[in-house]
């Protein structure tokens, strides 16, 4: 069954290829229900090839399957193989699992889209590219996935291309990539010119100098910030919410966003290697952006993009986890973080196609009564999210923090303050949008540029099954996701337990119950909090522009971009035609110029010629006579 | 008394030769290099050239001389040139600059050079034995150069003689009435 | 020949032909009538002759002189040459000068 | 008296007659011509140029007999010294009697179409030649001063002898004056380098200077000065910068098969003057007149090119273009400059007369082209002039689309087989600077060939162009450029023959 | 036994096909295209055949023909190939055919196809030309066509662009050409005496003192720079691009421009090894110039076409960085890109140019929507743009990849700016991409007609190669590497170089690998 695991990625791929050849045909519905069948299959493979896994031993679980040579050439050996292991198939399987679920969920929610088959053949795609990434078994293969999901995540944001806003947001998402995958290459090269090879097997087991393996580390790092949505690159993800809801809760929460944690979980050995403070860069960074997303996002009425702040604030747990060392902890919170981020975002997709792609949360209000299933997942979801016990996030949640604490105590509290943030903002989200009186009768104006295919009805209403089911499913998950690693012992840690071939498994002696339940506590207060000010209007919102604006950094960029950077390029522009091609214009110019010039002397007089013929006269007898003779 | 005829040959010269260059009228410039050959002339006796000063005499001044009056006279084109008036204001400088660095490296030269050794010249017996000849040495010992060593050079000139008759035949072919139009470019003659 | 007075050596009149020649030259820039041009360059070719005629006497070699010879008929034919392309434009443009004969330029 | 005569029987130098038959047959040619043309009644249509080329292919004949016997016998001097054949004059013989034999039938239909027909010119084509051919063999500066004074004055005719354009006469006036400005610099340089030697042979001249010149070099100023005067009449002839103010004016108003003919048997005649002198007669002066031969290359060289770019008038441009050559012939000739001793037999002189052959073939083309394009009256040689031609006329600007890509040494063209040799030879002697602007140059001068190039295929013609007389390409016409066509082609594809008999 | 002349047929074929082409009577349009259509396409089956014939796993040179062209120059018709030119006789053995019969050039068709005959003989001929002097030949005279294809068939400015085109590279060769003749000259005195412009003899016998080797070096390599084109010599390529037609511009970026990093290659580094050694900081930083520079410019142009011919400076800076990384895989990397870069740039012109013939405008900020107008052509750009842009699975990311990893043990900060290009190009690509095709179309743009089965047909080769290339590009590699190995065993023996080792990992634990390659 190991032997199989190229189905995992080939199957997407067939879907893709054949929505290419033959989407328009099947059309909508069809091309969905294909798409997601395609996707389910890979989950059923990946489910085989896990257990196949399973009834190995340890040590035999990890097992590379080469296709062909894909790059041979000197010393440079680079087959398109897969790496089958507990990391990359436990990767897979909840990517292909949240895949399937996610793909059913569009099949409702793109329904009437005009480029409804085109939607699925990039979904498509882009699982093939994420299995592609996890499964990869050396670091390039794991690039061309890398790639891979940018692009379909560019395809997917840009998918209603004729909103100007979308298309710019598709290639902000994939310009700021590149500078990551800029990181991401250096690394490659690091490793190749240190080990001769880019194999993860033969990186993660070599010798490695620790000034080597710290590039290797930070490069990679560098790479993981910008798929991961880390400080100073997360600017794309706030914008990527353009895409259709599906899109966001699929890509850019659950699977393609946690990319840099795999790539840097996978390459744990050489982290560990690696100098002191490429952890600490790492920690901090990941610990800034959790925080600071967090501020920003209590501070947003989109929605999705409450949700999009709040991912990048998990993600940055989660590297503050890589950065503490606790690999398995920050996996963890991926798993996850993948079930009830992408349960909130379906939710959220839920309400925009129930309000008709009104997405301004000041809108919304008291709709857990006219969509119940909705609001009761989301809801979930929330208690998940903001570390109630016993739902998921909590205990995925918690063991970061343990770590973050073993790391520095200062880590570990800004990671309280964010936990607190997010438990007070998801909180002020689910009141904006479930409780509260309806507001949503005061914007029949503000039609989504996609509701036309909808009834005239503008009463919200409930989802079809479709893209209710996946919620069901989701919010069972949220709910018992966290029983798959519980720290009660360390049987119980079958996470840990599971991916300790594959990753390093690190150890925390610190005692573990004081921590969650101050991790509790805090929790509680943010929720509390929340519904003082936005249930019971007790204390004033405090939601300063500045957070709104996310702390002007991204008007910063841009304004940077717009002006000192765009007169950079015009300048070189600039400089191209007129000093580069004005040289060479000049020239001709100066040729043509002294020709002008010199045809004047050509008088057409003949005496002019003959003083002109005395002059070459004189001035060969002053070479011959003076210079050759006398002198 | 050589150094006589030469200071006096050579004043008729430059005197001659200046006045071509300066005088006005066509004609006094073609009498001014009247002069100028008489003195050269002289100046060919002075070096025992005296068979060249003769045909120095006959055919510059008596004929070329008198081609150039005749085709002053015949085309009338005997009207003063303004002296005064000069087009191009750096042409005199120019000219009177090269025209001095031009006798003066030249001159530098052949003072220079003054003392360099004579290079011996053998020449045949035949012209030799002419040479001797007391009454008419120089013309013999030209006629037997020019007819033994410099009999092609000689055989040449005629080829130069006919073209200049053919020249005069081309040239002078009178245009028919009518065949004088200056052809325009097309655009303006359209 | 008295010792006295100074005897005209070669170089004498090789100088006296460098200043003729010098003075032909600067004619041929100076003077805009094509008649006295020519004759301008009649005055350079006497220049060599004298030149050559008085180098002849210095080598004492017969040959400079048949030279001269050759340089004459050269002139000669050159004149009528010349005066044919002259009488070809005065017949045209009477009282052209080598000024108004400066339509080719550039 | 009588025994006085008997007595004094003049004993001439012996005269191998075989050996100057091109000569002969040039001028019999000519003398035919001139006393048939003038006793008979107008020869039959075409008459006179059939003679004249036949007249051309004789000499040129005779020329390659001579060759063998060159091959067989050696080199050999002619006419008491006066003459030298070797391989180097034949070659130049036989290039003139090939660009006399183009010239005649380039002006056939010309001058009929500008009502000049007669046999006047012909006899100044050949006795021209003539000149060129003394020039380009003559051991003996005189010999070489007449034959230059002969080719020269026949050229000034021919300039002047379109006699309804004022033009012309402009032109033969101007050539005339500078020509013999020039000439009496030339004639003063024999004059002094007499002086120092005391001949005007050659072969004296070097034996003479064998002896002195190593001994006092401060006494030698007299005779540099007439190396000096010696080149400015040559470079004149050439037409090097800075001496070469005559030639536009004067290409461009000549008739243009004069033109042509100025610009390969004048070339050709005074570039082998060139060789003669310099590197026969003054060898010892070598390493004085080689800084001297390389600026004046290097000048020659960028001028011509860089005047050419702003030229409207393609006679003109070619002009130009024809001094820009010519600064890469000299090139060539800066390279022979190199070798030691008074020896034609080195790269440099090959690749001169290689270039030289080449080149005369080309520029006849050429022109012959630009006969066709300026149409009655001879104006129509603008750039405008030339416009639509790739319509009207496509085998014909195909034809000078050709010439034009092998002026600028375009390879598989003879103008690159010529610019190579002239290349090697100079960087075979390590020249390299003068290699490199000698080639940056050749590109400044492209421009001009592109701009014909792109009148006659890209630019539409204006309204005003299309009632112009229609182009028209006689037979005779026809055969010059076709022959000149194929050479430059067939040149260009398979040079190697013609380069292993270069001398 | 004498073999089959394929090589010479090669450049004979189309040659004789311009030829006859020329010769048609005009009022035989059809005969005219036939003519041109059998020769171009008989010279891409040809070309194809070496391409399956060629022996992979060899160094030499390979189908090697000579013949005595002018014995006292010592000059010989002396063809052959190896894997460094293997691919780029097939590029344009197989760009030729489609361009010839894929693109109408609207007037003139017989001069038209007359001259891109020539031209394909002309560029053929470089490719597989070993004699210093037939390689000028063919260098050389490729400019003729191409100077009239633009000036004839080009746009607005075409007389403007051709003639820049053509005296800006001229001028290159003028160095060319001096360096030739003096490379053969001084290589004279070695072993042999007598002159020859034999490649391989001078390449493998002649030895040139340092001074010397660098100064011919330098001839050679203007010439080439011109041609690649290497900042600051660029400034030729936007203006012949943009003015030349389609047509031209294809076979210009497909492979005119891979004469000069082909040039560079074979006849700057092979030449002279001490050398290129010695100049390699200078071309480095070059080309990591040019990256930037490139990019950058395209990114501030507003004509689409501009944009795409800047677009190629940047990516021909890759292909210089890794011809003088002097590393097997940049090397190999580079030859390999030659060949994407003439796929994906030229493509991406014939998409230009369909996008003209629609709208007869190439104007960025006059196009708009065209995605919604016409999605399929929108997704062939994509797919095209995205190997430009250089997307694994694509052919653009193999070559680009292996320049960068090879270049970085022995370029290792050029490298590290030279990435950055990648950012730049997604940049100026994706930006462009955005102007013209996302938003809504007004409507000048909205009745865009959607890619037509003809132009489909033409892309499909592109498209087809690129993904192969991207997916699977052993087949070339085996055939680049060998010719590839034995240049950089030619530069450490001759020029003060050693190619870094290939670093061995040193695994801590048995890795376990299953090789599952059938």
């Amino acid at each position: 069954m190991l032997d199989l695991v190229w189905l995992i990625p080939a199957l997407p791929l067939a879907g893709f290829l054949c929505i290419l050849l033959l989407g328009r045909k099947l059309g909508d519905p069809k091309a969905g229900y294909f798409a997601t069948a395609m996707v389910g299959a890979s989950f059923l493979v990946t489910v085989g090839v896990f257990l196949d896994m399973m009834s190995k031993t340890a040590d035999e679980r990890s097992h590379v399957r080469t296709l062909f040579q894909w790059i041979p050439v000197g010393s440079l050996k680079i087959d398109l193989a897969f790496l089958a292991d507990p990391l990359s198939i436990t990767m897979c399987l909840f990517v292909t699992g949240i895949g399937t679920l996610i793909h059913l969920y569009a099949v409702g929610y793109m329904h009437g889209d005009s480029r409804f088959s085109k939607f699925f053949l990039y979904l498509n795609l882009f699982a093939f590219s994420m299995l592609m990434l996890v499964l990869g078994s050396n670091m390039l293969v794991t690039f061309l996935g890398w790639e891979g999901v940018g692009t379909c995540s560019y395809f997917l944001i840009a998918f209603w291309h004729e909103k100007e806003s979308a298309a710019t947001a598709g290639k902000k998402a994939f310009v700021t990539n590149r500078v990551g995958d800029w990181g991401f290459m250096m690394a490659m090269f690091f490793a190749f010119w240190a080990v001769g090879s880019l194999d993860y097997s033969v990186i993660n087991h070599s010798v490695l100098s620790t000034p080597t393996a710290t590039a290797i580390a930070l490069f990679c790092f560098i790479g993981a910030c910008g798929k991961s949505a880390q400080l100073p690159l997360y600017l794309w993800l706030p914008d990527a919410m353009e895409g259709p809801t599906p899109v966001s809760a699929l890509i850019h929460a659950a699977t393609m966003v946690t990319a840099g944690v795999y790539l840097m979980c996978r390459i744990s050995p050489v982290l560990e290697i690696a100098s002191d403070y490429a952890g600490w860069i790492i920690a901090i960074i990941g610990a800034a952006t959790a925080l600071y997303a967090a501020t920003v996002a209590v501070a947003q009425n989109d929605i999705k993009k409450v949700l999009a702040y709040s991912t990048v604030s998990q993600l940055g747990y989660m590297f503050l986890a890589v950065g503490s060392g606790a690999y398995t902890a920050a996996l963890f919170h991926m798993i996850t973080h993948a079930f009830f981020k992408a349960l909130l975002f379906l939710g959220a997709g839920s309400v925009i196609h129930g309000m008709h792609h009104e997405q301004d949360m000041r809108r919304m209000g008291a709709l857990r009564k006219l969509m119940p299933i909705t609001a009761i997942t989301f809801i979930i979801g929330w208690l998940a999210i903001a570390g109630v016990p016993p739902f998921a996030g909590f205990w995925s949640k918690d063991d970061i923090l343990l770590f973050a604490y073993d790391k520095s105590p200062i880590l570990w509290a800004v990671g309280l303050v964010t936990a607190l943030l997010t438990a007070y903002y998801m909180t002020r989200q689910v009141i904006m949008v479930f409780f509260g009186e309806a507001r949503w009768h005061d914007a029949h104006d503000e039609h989504g540029a996609h509701g036309d295919v909808h009834t005239n009805d503008h009463e919200p209403h409930e989802s079809p099954w479709m893209m209710v089911t996946p919620l069901v499913v989701l919010a069972f998950l949220s709910i018992v996701g966290g029983a798959i690693n519980l720290p009660f012992s360390h049987k119980s840690e079958r996470l840990v337990t599971w991916l300790e071939p594959a990753i390093v498994v690190r150890e925390s002696d610190t005692s573990k119950l004081p921590l969650a339940i101050v991790a509790i506590v805090v929790g509680l207060v943010g929720i509390a909090l929340a519904i003082m000010v936005y249930a019971k209007h007790r204390v004033k919102a405090v939601e300063p522009q500045i957070l709104a604006d996310a702390w002007g950094y991204d008007r910063a960029v841009s304004n940077f971009m717009g002006g000192p950077g765009r007169q950079a390029f015009d300048g070189i522009a600039w400089a191209d035609a007129h000093i580069v091609d004005g040289a060479v214009n000049g020239a001709g110019e100066l040729v043509r110029g002294t020709a002008g010039k010199v045809r004047k002397l050509q008088t057409g007089n003949v005496r002019t010629y003959a003083a002109a013929i005395g002059a070459g006269v004189v001035l060969l007898l002053t070479w011959f006579v003076v210079v050759r003779g006398i002198l | 008394m050589e150094l006589f005829v030469f200071v006096v040959a050579a004043a008729m010269v430059l005197a001659g030769a200046v006045g071509v260059v300066v005088r006005k009228h066509p004609v006094h410039a073609a009498l001014s290099l009247v002069m100028t050959l008489f003195g050269i002339a002289v100046l060919f006796i002075a070096q025992d050239a005296h068979f060249l000063a003769a045909v120095q005499v006959i055919v510059y001044a008596g004929a070329i001389v008198v081609l150039f009056l005749f085709v002053i006279m015949l085309l009338g084109v005997d009207n003063a040139e303004d002296m005064h008036i000069e087009p191009f204001r750096v042409q005199r400088p120019v000219a009177a600059v090269i025209g001095t660095a031009l006798v003066t490296m030249i001159g530098l030269a052949i003072i220079v050079s003054r003392k360099a050794a004579v290079p011996v010249v053998t020449q045949s017996q035949a012209v030799q034995d002419a040479a001797l000849d007391p009454h008419d040495g120089n013309i013999r010992a030209l006629a037997r150069d020019v007819f033994s060593d410099h009999v092609l050079a000689f055989e040449l000139t005629s080829v130069l003689l006919v073209i200049a008759v053919v020249a005069t035949v081309m040239l002078a072919r009178k245009p028919k009435p009518g065949e004088l139009l200056i052809i325009e470019t097309p655009s303006s003659a359209k | 020949m008295s010792a006295a007075i100074a005897v005209p050596t070669t170089t004498w009149y090789l100088l006296l032909g460098a200043m003729l020649f010098s003075i032909g030259v600067v004619g041929v820039m100076v003077r805009r009538n094509p008649l006295i041009l020519f004759m301008c360059v009649e005055l350079m070719l006497n220049a060599v002759n004298l030149t050559f005629v008085a180098l002849a006497r210095r080598l004492g070699d017969i040959g400079g002189q048949s030279t001269v010879f050759f340089v004459l008929v050269v002139a000669a034919a050159e004149v009528v040459v010349g005066l044919g392309i002259v009488v070809a434009i005065l017949r045209r443009k009477p009282n052209a000068t080598t000024d108004d004969m400066a339509e080719l330029k550039g | 008296m009588a025994a006085l005569l008997a007595a004094e029987t003049l004993q001439g130098p012996k005269v191998d007659w075989f050996a100057l038959s091109p000569l002969l047959i040039l001028l019999g040619g000519a003398m035919v011509l001139l006393v048939g043309g003038a006793l008979t009644r107008a020869w039959p249509k075409r008459g006179y140029a059939l003679f004249t080329a036949a007249v051309a292919l004789a000499g040129g004949v005779f020329g390659v007999l001579l060759w063998h016997r060159i091959d067989d016998k050696g080199p050999m001097s002619l006419v008491g010294n006066a003459l030298t054949l070797d391989k180097v004059a034949v070659w130049l013989t036989i290039t003139i009697c090939v660009g006399v034999f183009l010239a005649a039938l380039v002006s056939d239909d010309y001058l009929r179409r500008e009502g000049l027909d007669g046999p006047e010119l012909y006899v100044l084509y050949l006795l021209a030649a003539l000149g060129g051919i003394v020039m380009s063999s003559a051991n003996d500066l005189i010999v070489l001063f007449l034959g230059l004074e002969i080719l020269s004055i026949a050229l000034y005719v021919m300039a002047a002898s379109h006699r309804k354009r004022i033009e012309s006469q402009e032109a033969g006036l101007k050539y005339f004056v500078l020509g013999g400005f020039s000439s009496a610099f030339f004639l003063y340089g024999v004059a002094l380098v007499y002086g120092g030697s005391g001949s005007t042979n050659f072969d004296k001249i070097v034996t003479a200077f064998d002896t002195t010149v190593q001994l006092d070099r401060q006494n030698d100023a007299l005779v540099l000065a007439g190396v000096a005067l010696l080149l400015v009449g040559l470079a004149f002839k050439v037409a090097a910068v800075p001496f070469h103010f005559w030639s536009p004016d004067v290409y461009e108003g000549s008739p243009t098969p004069v033109t042509a003919f100025m610009a390969s048997v004048g070339k050709t005649a005074a570039f082998g003057a060139m060789l003669r002198v310099l590197l026969l007669a003054l060898p010892h002066w070598r390493d004085d007149y080689r800084p001297a031969l390389w600026v004046i290359a290097v000048l020659t060289l960028v001028g011509g090119s860089v005047m050419a770019v702003v030229q409207t008038n393609v006679k003109r441009m070619l002009a130009f273009s024809s001094i820009s050559h010519a600064g890469f012939i000299l090139v060539g000739v800066e390279a022979a400059a190199h070798e030691g001793g008074a020896t034609l037999a080195s790269p440099g002189v090959s690749s001169v007369l290689l270039y030289l052959l080449i080149y005369s073939v080309l520029v006849m083309g050429t022109f012959g082209v630009v006969a066709a394009v300026g149409r009655t009256g001879d104006a129509a040689t603008g750039l405008a002039g030339f416009r639509g031609l790739g319509k009207n006329q496509p085998v014909l600007a195909l034809g000078m689309t050709v010439l034009l890509l092998a002026q600028a040494g375009v390879p598989l063209t003879s103008g690159f087989i010529a610019k190579f040799g002239v290349i090697t030879a100079a960087v075979d002697v390590h020249s390299y600077a003068i290699a490199i602007i000698a080639m940056v140059s050749a590109v400044i001068a492209a421009f001009l060939y592109l701009r014909i190039m792109v009148s006659m295929w890209v630019i539409e013609p204006e309204a005003g162009d299309d009632a112009r007389e229609r182009v028209h390409v006689p037979a005779l016409l026809g055969v010059a450029i076709s022959l000149s066509v194929a050479f430059t082609l067939v040149i260009g594809f398979l040079p190697g023959r013609l380069i292993d008999i270069t001398p | 036994m004498i073999e089959f002349p394929i090589l010479t047929l090669l450049v004979l074929v189309p040659a004789v096909g311009a030829a006859a082409v020329a010769l048609i009577s005009k009022r035989q349009p059809d005969l005219v295209k036939i003519v041109a259509m059998i020769s171009s396409v008989l010279t891409g089956a040809m070309a194809l055949w070496v391409l399956f014939a060629f022996k992979s796993h060899e160094a030499d040179f390979q189908f090697v023909s000579q013949h005595v062209w002018i014995k006292p120059w010592g000059i010989s018709w002396h063809l052959g190939v190896d894997g460094i030119s293997l691919f780029l006789v097939a590029l344009t053995g197989v760009l030729f055919p489609l361009v010839i019969i894929g693109i109408d050039p609207h007037h003139d068709h017989k001069r038209y196809l007359s001259w891109m005959l020539l031209l394909e003989a002309g560029v053929m001929g470089s490719f597989i030309s070993l004699d210093l002097f037939l390689f000028f030949v063919f260098f050389e005279i490729v400019l003729v066509p191409m100077y009239f294809l633009i000036g004839g068939w080009g746009y607005d400015d075409r007389i403007y662009a051709a003639t820049k085109f053509f005296l800006f590279t001229m001028v290159g060769s003028a160095f060319m050409l001096v360096g030739i003749v003096a490379t053969a000259v001084l290589a004279k005195a070695g072993p042999g005496g007598s002159v020859t412009f034999d490649l391989i003899k001078i390449a493998e016998n002649a030895t040139f003192a340092a001074s010397t080797g660098r100064w011919l070096f330098f001839a050679f390599a203007i010439a080439f720079a011109v041609k690649v084109p290497l900042f600051p010599l660029h400034s030729w390529l936007p203006d012949a691009h943009t003015q030349a037609p389609t047509g031209g511009s294809v076979i210009l970026a497909g492979v005119l421009l891979k004469m000069g990093t082909y040039g560079l290659l074979r006849f700057g580094v092979y030449l002279f090894p001490e050398a290129a050694v010695w100049a390699r900081p200078l071309f480095l930083t070059l080309a990591v110039i040019g990256i930037l520079w490139g990019a950058v410019a395209a990114t501030m142009q507003t004509d689409l076409k501009r944009l795409v011919a800047y677009s190629s400076v940047a990516h021909l800076g890759f292909i210089v960085l890794g011809t003088f990384a002097f590393t097997t895989v940049a090397l190999t990397g580079s030859v390999m890109q030659n060949v994407n870069h003439g796929l994906s740039t030229g493509a991406l012109f014939l998409m230009v140019g369909m996008i003209y013939e629609r709208r007869h405008t190439r104007e960025i900020s006059k196009l708009r929507g065209l995605q919604k107008a016409a999605p399929v052509f929108a997704a062939a750009f994509m797919v095209i743009m995205l190997s430009s842009i250089g997307v694994p699975g694509l052919n653009g990311f193999v070559g680009e990849f292996m320049i960068l990893i090879g270049s970085f043990g022995t370029a290792r900060w050029w490298v590290a700016v030279a990435a950055t290009g990648v950012i730049f190009a997604a940049l100026y690509l994706l930006w462009a991409y955005q102007r013209v095709f996302h938003g809504e179309p007004d409507d000048d743009n909205r009745a865009f007609p959607e890619l037509k089965w003809k132009e489909a047909t033409l892309l499909l080769p592109f498209i087809a190669i690129i993904v192969f290339t991207g997916v699977f590009p052993k087949p070339m590699l085996t055939r680049i590497e060998p010719s590839v190995n034995k240049l950089i065993a030619h530069i450490e023996e001759h020029g003060d170089w050693r190619s870094p080792q290939p670093a061995v990992g040193v695994p801590s634990v048995e890795v376990v690998t299953e090789d599952g390659e059938g």
